[in-house]
């Protein structure tokens, strides 16, 4: 008997090493990813993973990043122009637009391949056609893909709601999204849609064959087969790893076309790159670092991630100034800088379905309510947060239509984001509010540190003004999602979130408080204002024009006057990458469309100091 | 009969009581853990100041700027919105005294009374069933368990808590299950048994009173423990809701030391440090002072 | 064989003193104590529980656990060696080969993961250059001296397969083994029931007589040491309060405590061993002595020097007794 | 063979009191992951479709029966970032072992050779040293020394020797280097754990009768403590490393794993729990259970090697 154990146990040991070496052998091949040497690589880093790289989930950032590389999308963003602006990308050109405004045609390029993968017959990479874009967007109409972006798209192409209606066939043709031929595209709309090339420069427009989307079902999402400039090697939560796709179309950048400002970016080398046709790295490489710390001294390294943004707490030994916004010379010799507004902003709104706060079927608390409002406004500090938390690098504004827009008005009053105690604390007194009557403030947040101290600081300005301790509390959210679904029941009574543009036209941030998006739409404010809302109707299908500027600050004010939301601040990013880098990084609206133009020098031929 | 079971009851107390002394004089001779013993009253003077108001009021007021240096009117500096480190630091010396006495005092109670009946009904189903929710609870791995146990509970202020006590119960019940099935067969159990009394009063009455070593000692490793999982829970995201605590002040330092903002982290964590430090001396000392094989 | 035939005795112990440090203070566990023993005699040391003999018995292999006890005095010579003066490597190597110990617990004495083959084999090839099967072979020749069944097959049986007296047979073949000249015996039979006890001790009788080893018997039971020790040392705590050989000891005890010892006899063989009933009083607190004798507060035939002055060993009518006032010596 | 048979099969209600209780807690109360995939501009309608995807409007028993079925075929479906979870453990697992595994060695062996060191000398100036630095190591917090550590030794601020994160294998060198730290911290932090605890098992073993026997026969008291008390201590220290395994093989790296941005199933789970993803969670809880049963036969087994009296009934 006790020989039979001992050879069951050395059985045993030997299967456990039998398994160690084999878990050895198989991580090797998933890592099968890092560069043999000689490879041109460049190592991006992102503070999140995505979660998926299926378009259809391509709701942030981070997914675009790898998305717009690995499939293509019939628009993109210019690479250097900014304000951003449109180019044409799979398609040939623009859309021929109807008179009415309603049917748009589109050209694809012709000749364009998805990269070999064994969902194709043979395994080659097939033709893209048109028929793939009709097949790509219907699977945003597909439940059974559980998809984010249908919004984009829905009441808006005609037939597409009446296609997932009828069971999301995709042998069923949908009336307004169909493929005229081999490469050209005809879209009809339901009414007219100004943004709509925006939406085919998204993530959530790129392209997906029918037999990737079919032979790997949900797998997708870990296994893109696109036509992008890059290919999928390998993919976890902490980083993606893509190679050059050999087949992508032959196409020299032109810089000048590209909005190239020599004033602004010659700094940046990227001059080295005309003429020649992207991608330009071998192998691009993204790692998710979640640690800011980390990042930056992984950064720092020089053999490691060759982009980062400045972390917040890095800010004074990195910066000499901050008006305008300079390195210190021993960070300037190593690296480039880029600095810039953010596409988007953060704001606290009240939800006003909450009768203590916000509509009160009763005028006189309807009028109280708003001098409450408008009290607690008064005594948001903005100043200190912009100092504690951006080092006094962020802009803020009064509104909803961010810095970057273009119809942003510099000349607005800033009496809204500017602290009044003494105002705010007059404002309750004259409208009979006391420590006693005041409501409780329910300030939700998702668990994290930063939004505990965001709490403390806002608590601390409400006590200023007279609330007391206790009444002004915090709930917390283990998970975004968690928040997320308090704020689309409509649950908390303050919203504090951030916005980032979806594309470069502030009806993307006014449309957060339109009416009809009330919960579990995207005016988490529940804000109604007929006026408002058919204003928005108006402007909504307006091309850009002095005359939809004026409308939309229109809208602006009222948001202000009748004191809606605490809003709201722009971030400054600050980007830092190593000199061998010739790029100009960026990651705002889109996001990750500047990648397929990086290219990397040879480090001897850039090293500053030997 | 009831005299014979008060005969039983005396001679346990009087074992009892004769321990105590041993023990008490032991643990005065270590001095360590006098030392220890000290260091514990100076913090949980410091924690009685906060909950009667005497300090660390101004824990949530924005009295400075951001990250000031150390001086008069802010021992400890000031946080990134201006916040005294100091009364930070001194309020979160309440807050570990309330999570680690909560956890130590419910997880012993758990643990004690369970461990008791499962010992004491040892080999049947009531022991069966605890000693497979031992084994139940034991095979999560511990960070994953609070992780979830905060997340479905949550919002709750209490989540924390409560997941400790669920995985710290465990220990205790396992040695007092141990224990009292030695304990089962001492005579004086077997005499109060033979005479009649209630299986609910030995346990109560006569089991878990000579088992206080045990509790006491667990109580104590319970403590250090529930201080120091709360600085990691609170670096995931799972820590204490509202207040103040050493780990949301180490967490919130871990970006500030890159900035080179080492206040907090140091206050935090020399604090904590010190009172689990003390704790862990105390705690010794008090297991040396108790190994009933040194004492009996 | 007489004892006093022999030129030189084996083992002479002066003046040992053993003291440990405990919470209460120093405690002397051993107080002075003196004795010899010669070639293949077989010396009994009895007293009460708590008096010092098994101290002693450690003492003698260098066996105090310290901390917290230290041999703070005297000399252990086995044959004019002092042992005391040996560096600890030394000393290992004469345990087992020269002076071995077995002791009272043959359940828990015994290293229960091995078996009783590999232990035994483990000391014989510790004192003796032998192969590992030269080393088995004695050890089952050493088992079947001991009287154990099929010992062959016993060498690969584990310590908890055996009976108790089984075991104390292998604790003895151990001891044998490397053929000490004097064997410690601490309570060999007292974990034994009657009947394995009068077996154990013939066996260790005839195997003495084979050996021709000397036996220190450390035992509280006065039968035992009548039927087995040609000398006894009767301790009291700490001291040897009386020394003799055994008949006269037994027949003409001189110390007071020594014939309330033996006035419990016949009781104790007809019962169960447990104590000695017929001493009045409590043996003092070892850590807080009387300055006289330390009988006094117990003896019947106190008398007021025996307070103040502590008796020391002499010689009346043959025994060595430590009394001021020796039964019978005034007769 | 047949026992580990039958001690497998009295595994099973521990399976399912781990399934259940996890399940509960991960799964039916765990985070509602609807909100995650709807995007900014959900309607209605869309909140109902994808709660009845996910199954949220099932009830409790059918949710978890229908686990136990998945239980059964160990087949738990693709994650929700699409990825088979086979495939996604398949990933990760080996990677926490081969990142846990030296730490957790390291630690132990350490851990067993200071506690020699200190039992064989106890009460001298090495045992007291040893267990004052026990003490201390106990008394500072993983998340600090991980901090500090990753201060020193992988910042340009410090030595600047190993990689800050990542994961990145193809070499024996690139493995150490990216393991470096990662041992450090967990060796450092389990060190004082593991030293107390094993010491006193060799401090109770020292002061048993058969150890005084031993010594009585002059064996060297080099040869008691190696053989003899060491084998009877193997019991103690088999079952603390046999138990230690479930949780460092999924749980115990978590933190590391985390910090240093290593893609380890510690890391998976941790993120699978904070975002509700059902299927990673259902196949890492019965995983663990499955291992927790696994780990106590292998237990028993190794008990019976090294302990006589213990058979296998």
């Amino acid at each position: 008997m006790r020989f039979l154990v001992q050879k069951y146990i050395a059985g045993l040991l030997l299967v456990a090493v039998i398994a160690f070496a084999a878990g050895c052998e198989s991580d090797q091949s998933v890592h099968q990813v890092s560069a043999p040497p000689g490879l041109k690589t460049y190592r991006h880093a992102m503070d999140q993973a995505p979660t998926s790289l299926d378009p259809t989930q391509a709701a942030n950032v981070y997914a675009n990043h790898v998305v717009v590389n690995a499939y293509d999308t019939l628009y993109a963003y210019k690479y250097l122009a900014r304000p951003y602006q449109l180019k044409p990308n799979l398609a040939a050109d623009f859309p021929t637009v109807s008179a009415d405004g309603l049917t748009y045609t589109i050209r694809i390029k012709p000749g364009v391949r998805f990269v070999d993968d064994p969902c194709f017959p043979d395994g080659r990479g097939r033709e893209l056609l048109a028929e793939d874009f009709v097949y790509s967007i219907k699977r945003q109409f597909d439940p059974k893909n559980q998809p984010q972006g249908a919004w984009l798209w829905q009441g808006r192409i005609a037939g597409l709601d009446e296609w997932k209606a009828a069971g999301s066939d995709y042998d069923q043709p949908a009336s307004g999204l169909r493929a005229i031929d081999r490469y050209t595209l005809e879209i009809r709309l339901t009414r007219p849609y100004p943004q709509l090339v925006d939406t085919f420069a998204q993530g959530y427009s790129a392209i997906v064959p029918r037999e990737a989307a079919e032979k790997y079902g949900k797998a997708l999402g870990v296994h893109p087969v696109g036509s992008g400039p890059f290919r999928l090697v390998s993919y976890d939560s902490s980083r993606v790893v893509m190679e050059r796709n050999p087949y992508y179309r032959q196409e020299p950048v032109d810089l000048q076309a590209e909005g190239y400002d020599p004033v602004e970016q010659a700094y940046t080398g990227i001059e080295a790159i005309e003429g020649r046709s992207p991608p330009f790295l071998d192998r691009l490489e993204i790692d998710f670092i979640t640690e800011s710390s980390a990042a930056w001294t992984s950064f720092n390294k020089g053999n490691e991630v060759q982009f980062t943004t400045v972390p917040i707490e890095q800010i004074d030994r990195v910066l000499a100034d901050k008006n305008p916004i300079r390195l210190r010379p021993e960070y300037a010799a190593r690296f480039h800088m880029y600095s810039g507004l953010e596409a988007g902003f953060v704001f606290t709104a009240f939800n006003m379905d909450f009768p203590e706060l916000g509509y009160s079927p009763d005028p006189e608390r309807n009028r109280r309510n708003k001098a409450l409002r408008c009290a607690i406004i008064k005594a948001y500090d903005w100043e200190a947060r912009n100092q504690s938390w951006y080092f006094g690098l962020a802009t803020y504004f009064p509104g909803i239509i961010v810095p970057v827009s273009p119809e942003y008005d510099p000349d607005l009053s800033r009496d809204s984001v500017t602290l009044d105690v003494a105002g705010a604390r007059r404002l309750l007194r004259d409208n009979g509010w006391t420590p006693e009557n005041l409501p409780t403030l329910v300030y939700g947040t998702t668990a994290g540190v930063t939004e505990r101290l965001f709490f403390e600081q806002f608590r601390a300005w409400m006590r200023a003004i007279g609330f007391p301790h206790d009444k002004v509390v915090r709930k917390t959210y283990a998970t975004f999602g968690d928040i997320s679904r308090a704020w689309k029941r409509g649950e908390l009574p303050l919203v504090a979130k951030g916005w980032g543009l979806d594309y470069p036209d502030a009806e993307n941030t006014l449309q957060l408080f339109y009416g009809p998006n009330g919960s579990p739409g995207s005016n988490d404010a529940n804000y109604r204002n007929p006026e408002y809302d058919r204003l928005y109707e108006r402007s909504s299908v307006m091309l850009a024009s002095p005359e939809r500027t004026a409308i939309y600050r229109r809208m602006n004010q009222m948001v202000t006057d009748d004191c809606v939301a605490m809003t709201g601040l722009s971030r400054t990013r600050i980007y830092l990458w190593h000199k061998n880098v010739v790029a100009v990084p960026d990651r705002e609206i889109v996001g990750g469309f500047f990648l397929k133009y990086v290219d990397v020098l040879p480090v001897a031929q850039t090293r500053p100091e030997g | 009969m009831n005299e014979f079971s008060s005969v039983a009851g005396a001679r346990a107390v009087n074992r009892r009581n004769s321990i105590w002394r041993k023990v008490l004089r032991k643990f005065l001779a270590d001095r360590t853990g006098v030392a220890g013993l000290a260091a514990v009253l100076v913090y949980f003077v410091a924690a009685l100041g906060v909950w009667c108001g005497w300090w660390g009021t101004d824990w949530a007021d924005l009295g400075g700027s951001k990250w000031e240096a150390v001086s008069a009117a802010h021992w400890f500096g000031t946080n990134i919105i201006g916040q005294d480190i100091f009364s930070r630091a001194i309020y979160a010396t309440s807050t570990a005294f309330e999570v680690g006495v909560v956890v130590a005092v419910l997880a012993t109670i758990i643990g004690g009374v369970l461990g008791a009946f499962a010992g004491f009904f040892a080999g049947s189903w009531i022991d069966e069933l605890l000693l497979w929710a031992m084994n139940v609870l034991d095979a999560i791995p511990f960070y994953l368990f609070v992780a979830a146990v905060a997340y479905s509970l949550a919002g709750s202020p209490y989540a924390m808590h409560v997941a400790m006590i669920t995985s710290f119960w465990i220990g205790t019940g396992r040695l007092v299950r141990g224990e009292v099935i030695k304990l089962r067969n001492m005579e004086y159990i077997e005499a109060a048994y033979a005479i009649g009394l209630s299986r609910f009063m030995i346990i109560f009455r006569h089991i878990l009173p000579n088992t206080s070593h045990i509790l006491l000692v667990q109580a104590s490793i319970a403590f250090v423990s529930a201080i120091k999982a709360e600085v990691i829970l609170s670096f995931l995201g799972i820590g204490i809701r509202d207040g103040m605590s050493w780990g949301l002040m180490i967490e919130e330092s871990t970006k500030e030391v890159l900035a080179g903002f080492y206040n907090n982290f140091i206050a935090a964590s020399l604090l904590m440090f010190g009172l689990v430090m003390a704790f862990n001396a105390l705690s010794d000392a008090l297991q040396d002072a108790m190994d009933p094989r040194k004492v009996a | 064989m007489n004892a006093a035939d022999a030129p030189a005795p084996l083992l002479r112990v002066k003046d040992l003193t053993v003291e440990f440090r405990t919470m209460d203070g120093i405690v002397r566990a051993v107080d002075a104590v003196s004795f010899d023993i010669w070639p293949n005699e077989t010396v009994g040391l009895v007293g009460e529980s708590g008096c010092g003999k098994t101290v002693t018995g450690l003492s003698l292999l260098r066996l105090i656990p310290s901390p917290p006890g230290q041999i703070i005095n005297g000399s252990i010579e086995l044959e004019g060696l002092d042992l005391l003066s040996l560096d600890a490597g030394d000393m290992e190597k004469r345990r087992g080969s020269e002076i071995a110990m077995i002791f009272q617990e043959p359940m828990t004495s015994l290293n229960p993961v091995f078996t009783i083959g590999s232990q035994i084999t483990e000391v014989l090839r510790r004192h003796r250059q032998l192969s590992q099967r030269q080393a088995r072979e004695l050890a089952a020749s050493l088992l079947a001296k001991v009287s154990i069944p099929d010992a062959g097959r016993r060498l690969d049986d584990y310590p908890h397969q055996l009976s108790g007296g089984m075991r104390q047979r292998v604790m003895i073949a151990m001891a044998l083994s490397c053929n000490p000249k004097l064997l410690v015996a601490d309570e060999p039979t007292t974990a034994l029931d009657v009947t394995t006890q009068a077996q154990v001790l013939d066996q260790m009788r005839e195997l003495q007589n084979e050996f021709r080893m000397a036996v220190l018997l450390v035992t509280h039971d006065l039968g035992v040491v009548a039927e087995t020790c040609q000398r006894a040392l009767v301790m009291y705590c700490g001291s040897i309060v009386e020394a003799g050989k055994t008949e006269q000891l037994f027949s003409s005890p001189r110390h007071p405590y020594t014939a309330g010892l033996l006035a419990s006899i016949p009781r104790i063989r007809a019962e169960r061993i447990a104590e000695l009933p017929v001493i009045p009083g409590r043996v003092p607190d070892p850590g807080n002595l009387p300055a006289g004798c330390r009988f006094a507060g117990r003896c019947s035939h106190v008398q007021s020097r025996c307070h103040q002055e502590r008796p020391t060993l002499r010689s009346v009518n043959g025994n060595a007794v430590a009394c001021h006032y020796p039964l019978g010596a005034d007769i | 063979m047949q026992y580990v048979l039958r001690k497998m099969l009295t595994g099973i209600p521990l399976i399912l009191g781990v399934t259940l209780v996890s399940f509960a807690l991960m799964v039916y109360f765990g985070p509602d992951m609807t909100y995650q995939l709807l995007g900014k501009n959900p309607t209605a309608e869309q909140i109902i479709e994808v709660r009845h995807q996910l199954g949220y409007d099932q009830s409790f028993i059918q949710r978890y029966l229908a686990y136990l079925t998945e239980l059964i075929r160990l087949d738990f479906g693709n994650s929700s970032s699409g990825e088979p979870v086979r495939s996604l453990l398949a990933k990760t697992i080996p990677v926490s072992l081969i990142l846990i595994l030296p730490g957790f060695l390291l630690g132990h062996i350490l851990g067993v050779l200071l506690a020699l060191a200190a039992a064989f000398w106890r009460g001298r100036w090495a045992d007291k040293l040893i267990m004052a630095i026990a003490v201390i190591g106990m008394s500072v917090s993983f998340l600090i020394v991980i901090i500090a550590f990753q201060i020193l030794l992988c910042s340009s601020d410090g030595l600047n020797l190993f990689p800050v994160r990542g994961w990145n294998v193809q070499s024996l060198p690139d493995y150490l280097s990216y393991i470096a730290v990662p041992t450090l911290a967990t060796t450092f932090v389990a060190l004082g754990y593991e030293t107390r605890f094993y010491r006193s098992v060799f401090v109770e073993e020292m002061t048993r009768d058969y150890v005084r026997t031993a010594r009585a026969f002059g064996l060297s008291s080099r040869r008691i403590f190696f053989r003899s008390i060491f084998k009877n201590c193997l019991i103690p220290i088999i079952t603390r490393v046999m138990f230690s395994i479930p949780q460092v093989a999924i749980g115990g790296s978590l933190l590391i794993e985390s910090y240093f941005g290593i893609p380890g199933i510690g890391k998976a789970t941790y993120e699978a729990i904070i975002t509700g993803d059902q299927p990673v969670l259902k196949a890492v809880v019965s995983l663990t259970a499955i291992l927790f049963v696994f780990v106590m036969t292998l237990n028993d087994i190794l008990y019976r090697a090294v302990d006589p009296r213990v058979s296998l009934k």
